[in-house]
């Protein structure tokens, strides 16, 4: 497991980096490593931008069947999501982005888990495994 | 930063992403390109996203947004050389890129633009 | 795991679903789709699903994914021999297949492309 | 009646050739049989995917006035479905879907009903007679 902090938006290009090689590490398939990532760019930035900062974690894991996979973990003690429904409505926005972040990201991953409590912060946690 | 560089082949402005695109970087390429458009009366602009190993949200909307403005300023806009893992990922993220056209690589992309600019 | 197969024919991609779709094997098949276009310079797709007993919403959604994800790669997909069946089961379903051209049979599908090829 | 086990994305597809016999014996017209067996195929997918697998059950029906018809019941004993009134709406997903499995394979039938409990599990069943 590999944690970092996110606090620029270099960090997102780190973010990208590490979790492809985590990927590669887990045995994915080109495709399966460019959509781990890019829900790890959409995530990391949404930390960054909305959660004010906070951390990522990279780790590779495991399940009972013995498949491969990375999950990724960003939190932040940001605002919060006061409306997660809408929040994760494809084109819904609170700031200028597209509105996909949330919503994509969960079209790209296998689990996704999204925690969140207004005044406190944001934990969301994907995992995508190899096929 | 890094800058992403423009380079000028006659009447079409060429850029080639080579770098892991900070977003800054991402924003400081879309106002390089509306000066240099104007500057050189450019009529076309190719993006090359050969290199270019996942396009996010952020990425995509900078292909949308460079494709609208040159169309603003009377240039066409054509991105080449898009992976087949990133036309899949960026259609499950939920982005079509409809304004946007595409072309498999550089040589298609420059001889769709010679096309247009033929026209008078 | 069974694989679709595709065909090449001058700048179109065939692929005609002869099995039942498993839901692997559809995934499979929009990577490997991808790849071709990109590999190949294709310009059309056509996807022939004569043979296609039923479309859920999980084959509905790869024929919108496939008809995105070829457009960005400039290409364009048409879906021909869909079974009236199918046709009504889908609208009850609730999919419209937006973006999904389609025409009658591999004839027709494969001079639309036509028409669109000879254009530059 | 006939019942197996859906464990893998075989199943399903096992799952729909089954419910196209029964449907076929039942004297089904072409786009009866069409819209069980897409029925089928959506909440079979729906039992492997968020039910973690479980058991269909195909039986051959016949009402009081001698129609005859196909009944199918998908049960598993997943984490259930907390919110059923938005699980079966149009469009909405918990997961990467397109959420037009229960509310279109409601549609595609003429019973409809489904049973569930947090933590203990899933039961659809749903009947279309043939006409
Ligand atoms: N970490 C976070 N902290 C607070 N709010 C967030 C966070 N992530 C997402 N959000 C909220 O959810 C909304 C939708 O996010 P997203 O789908 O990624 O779209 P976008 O990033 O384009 O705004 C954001 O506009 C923001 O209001
Ligand atoms: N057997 C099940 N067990 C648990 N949850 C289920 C089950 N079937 C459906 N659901 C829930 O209902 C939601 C809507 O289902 P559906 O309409 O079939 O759409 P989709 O399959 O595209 O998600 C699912 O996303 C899931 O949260």
């Amino acid at each position: 497991m590999e944690e970092f902090p996110i606090v620029s938006s270099d960090d997102v290009v780190r973010v990208r980096q590490r979790c492809r090689t985590a990927a590669i590490a887990a045995g994915m398939s080109l495709v399966e490593q460019t959509k781990v990532v890019t829900a790890a760019s959409e995530l990391a930035r949404n930390t960054l931008v909305y959660g004010g900062g906070g951390t990522a974690q990279i780790s590779q894991v495991t399940n009972a069947s013995g498949r491969n996979g990375v999950r990724i973990m960003f939190s932040d003690s940001g605002p919060g999501i006061p409306d997660l429904d809408l929040a994760l409505r494809d084109g819904w926005t609170s700031g200028s982005g597209l509105g996909l972040g949330l919503s994509g990201s969960r079209r790209l991953v296998d689990e996704f888990d999204l925690w969140t409590e207004v005044g406190t912060g944001t934990r969301v946690t994907a995992t995508k495994w190899a096929r | 930063m890094e800058r992403v560089p423009i380079l000028k082949l006659g009447e079409v402005l060429l850029v080639s992403i080579q770098i892991d695109l900070q977003d800054q970087t991402v924003l400081a390429l879309q106002e390089d390109l509306a000066d240099r458009i104007v500057a050189h009366g450019a009529r076309g602009v190719v993006i090359d996203i050969t290199a270019v190993e996942i396009v996010d949200s952020f990425i995509g909307r900078m292909l949308s947004t460079i494709a609208s403005m040159s169309r603003l300023l009377d240039a066409e806009t054509v991105v080449v050389g898009m992976r087949p893992a990133v036309a899949i990922t960026l259609v499950e993220l939920g982005l079509s890129l409809g304004g946007v056209r595409t072309a498999l690589d550089l040589e298609k992309g420059l001889q769709l633009l010679a096309g247009r600019l033929a026209k008078p």
